[in-house]
Parts: C-alpha cells; structure tokens; sequence
C-alpha cells in the first residue's frame, strides 16, 4: 500500500526532498510512519522539535491508520515561533 | 478572503472583501519583518506554506471566530516567499456591528494562526538562517489540554 | 501623524505613517458608519470638531499610549463632515515590536477618542438626526474617580 | 472683561450661532459664566446632557477663573455617546 509524504520547512531541508512515496503495510499509523522515515532519513531526527500530523490536509492524532495514497504531512511548528499542539 | 501570495499583500483589497453596511468597526493585524530577533540582525524573512490546507485552516479560523463573537467578517491574507524589513507578512482584518467584538476576532486569529496554520517562518539574519520555533534547544511549553501529537527528540524514542 | 480631514481617509498613508523597522507588528481601528443604531435606520453620520484642541487630544492620547505600551508609533485620522455608510469615520494606526503593544495601545486610543476628543457625531435617520450623546433622556454611568465638571439638567440648578 | 465663547455641535444649533462675545466681571468662573450664557440663551437649557469645560484648547475644571480674552468651549458629549466625563 503506498502513501503520499510531503515535507517542508526544516523536514524538507533536512530530508533534501519535498515528496516521498513509501510503501506501508495496511493497518500502519502515522506516527509509526514517522518512525519508519526516520530511519530511511536519519537527518529527520532533529532534536528539540515536537510535530502535528496531517492527513489529506486536516490534521489528525498519531494513532490514524494510513489509507491506500493518503497524503500525509509532518508538520514542524508553524510561524508563531511557538509552541507547536494543536 | 482566505489567501496565500506570493506578491506584496495589498491593505485596501483586504479592508473592502469586509466592509458591510452593518459594521460600524474594522480591526486589522498587520505582521511585518521586524529588524531584529532575540539578539539577531535580522535581514529578511521567508515564509514557506503547505497550500491548500493553509487556506483551509484560515478559513476555519474565520468559522471559529464567527461562533464566539458577533462579527460580520474575516479575511486573512498571508504571505509565502522572501519578505524584508518592514514589509508585510500576514493581514488580517475583522468587521463587525461593535469594535469590542473586532478587537476579540482579529487577537484571537492572529494566535491561532501562528499555532496552528501550516506556514513556516525562516529567519534570514546577520551570520545564519534559522526555522523559527525548531531551535535547537527550545523549551516548549505544554498548554493544559493540549495534545502533544508527536515529537522528534532523540531520548523519546 | 494626528489629524482630521474632510476628504475620505486614506489607510495606505496611515499605515506608512506608522511603519518601522524596529515593529512586527501594526494594528488598525477602523470606524464605518453602520446602518443601524439603536432601532433606527441610519442614513450618514456628520461630524463636527473643534479644530485644534482635537488634534491636539488626538496627539496627547499617543503620547499617554507611549507611556503605557511599548510601541513604536501612533498616527489617528478623523473624518468631519459627512460619512455616508461604510465609509471611514475614524482610523488609527499603531505599530509596535510585539502584537500584545499594539493591540492594546489601539483598543486604548478609540476608548479615550470616544471619551475626551472633541469631535460630535449627528446621527442623519430614517425619520429624524440626533446629536449622539445628547438625546433627552439618555442616562449616564459615573466612572469611579471620573470628575462630574458641569451638567445642564434642569432640576440642577 | 471680554472672553470669547465658541459653541460646537448641539450648542451651536440650539444657541443659533458658533460664536459669542460676552462682557463678564473679573474672577468669574467658567462654570458661572454657563450659568450666565444659559440666561442670555435658555436654548441653551438642554436636559440631561452634561458639559466638560475647556479654555485655550483645554480641559479645565468648573472653579476656572477667566481671564482677559479666553477662549471658552463648553464641550456637550463627545462622539462616543458614552458618557461625557473627563
């Protein structure tokens, strides 16, 4: 089953690429896709940062089971500079 | 009107998209790049979206802010790409019968905006660049009944 | 910039008026007229100033904002004459290097305009104008601490 | 003594003029001299309305005592139709 990555901001320098397509196993949620890409891209690893989770542009909690060709996006906190939860 | 753009955001277009007839007061917020950041010189800032759910987001704002207070309208126009000193990064403005409600729409849009719209702020300054709010060491601070959704710190693992 | 004007208030020159390198941020009050009031159908507002003391107590306002909030600069323009519906009454600018300066120095300045400026509005209704302020009848709240200096009821003297 | 009286908004409507020249006693007060101009115009005598007083452009209290070619402005309510207070 393969889902939609897309990175940006910091993930995106990091990872040096905006979009990854990655095959999952079905019942795989987004927070252990988080971990799976991490240890395709160690560079994701930056310490410090807490992340939200989107899926096809809403956000959603870590515990979501991917869909065949969901978008998903890791988002680092956003503008305000601070603390980044929803 | 709920936009991102590239090109310098315009105030009068904004003001008109929420002028009514029964507003008897607007507030706006206007961000711009500030010369300078926690110590730094700051040259520029570039501002980086995810469009679609950006716009979406800003939106919802609106939405949000339309079930808590009296107000006749919201447009947020926030800008991506480089923007210098002095220039405009996001606009806001709220109409509403009675300016109470305007003031309350459009502080309580700003905040939201920058907890929970995905647009992300690097700071170009004198010797560096940097993603605000992913430093190296920042303290986050957890709100009550907020939920940490997830988090990359390399002893949580 | 602290002035009145007869012509149509421009929000661009504001917004120059208050810009800085040093501010992040610039929050605007804008005052329409509104249509409606109190039950009545508005058709305008005129209003009417004393020339020099308003611009003068527009200008002591910034000067106590200053005092109070940290901000970079203050500009007020006040229409007189004829504002027909959604047009621009009343417009202050605020810049500051925070948006909590800001947002407050302006909630500060259209409180105090609308307390100790100058400056009458006659409401033109559907059937009727009425000096706001002044209708027969109207009861007025004592401030605490606020000095009453004169009144014209008929049972005072 | 000569001052000069100049009347704004609901004042110079009910007065029928903007502008006053009056004689007055030395060590008259400004809030006399309203008590004096309401003699001179019982137009004046509007009901329920309060008055700031304001001498030279600005706010002075009742007990002001006028000088030689003052300018005096007797402020009814403001724009904000809130109370009228100082």
């Amino acid at each position: 089953m393969k889902v939609k990555i897309r990175l940006f901001a910091i993930l995106r320098e990091k990872a040096k690429t905006g979009e990854i397509t990655k095959e999952v196993e079905p019942g795989t949620t987004v927070a252990e896709l988080w971990r799976l890409l991490q240890q395709d891209y160690p560079a994701l690893d930056v310490p410090g940062v807490r992340l939200l989770y989107a899926v096809n542009q809403s956000y959603v909690g870590g515990e979501y089971v991917l869909q065949e060709m969901d978008e998903v996006v890791f988002v680092p906190p956003v503008s305000g500079g601070s603390p980044c939860l929803l | 009107m709920f936009a991102l753009t590239e090109k310098p955001i315009r105030i009068g277009e904004l003001l008109d998209s929420v002028t009514r007839p029964g507003a008897g007061a607007i507030v706006t917020f206007i961000g711009t790049t500030r010369d300078h950041n926690e110590g730094r010189k700051v040259l520029a800032l570039s501002y980086e979206a995810y469009p679609g759910m950006a716009e979406q987001e800003l939106e919802r704002i609106a939405v949000e802010a339309k079930k808590k207070w009296a107000i006749e309208e919201m447009a947020i126009v926030h800008r991506t790409g480089r923007v210098d000193i002095g220039q405009v990064s996001v606009a806001i403005a709220v109409s509403a019968a009675h300016r109470e409600d305007a003031f309350a729409a459009c502080r309580f849009a700003i905040e939201e905006i920058k907890r929970k719209v995905p647009i992300w702020k690097k700071e170009l300054f004198e010797g560096g660049e940097l993603w605000i709010g992913t430093q190296s060491g920042q303290r986050f601070h957890t709100e009550p009944g907020a939920e940490v959704l997830g988090r990359f710190a390399p002893h949580s693992k």
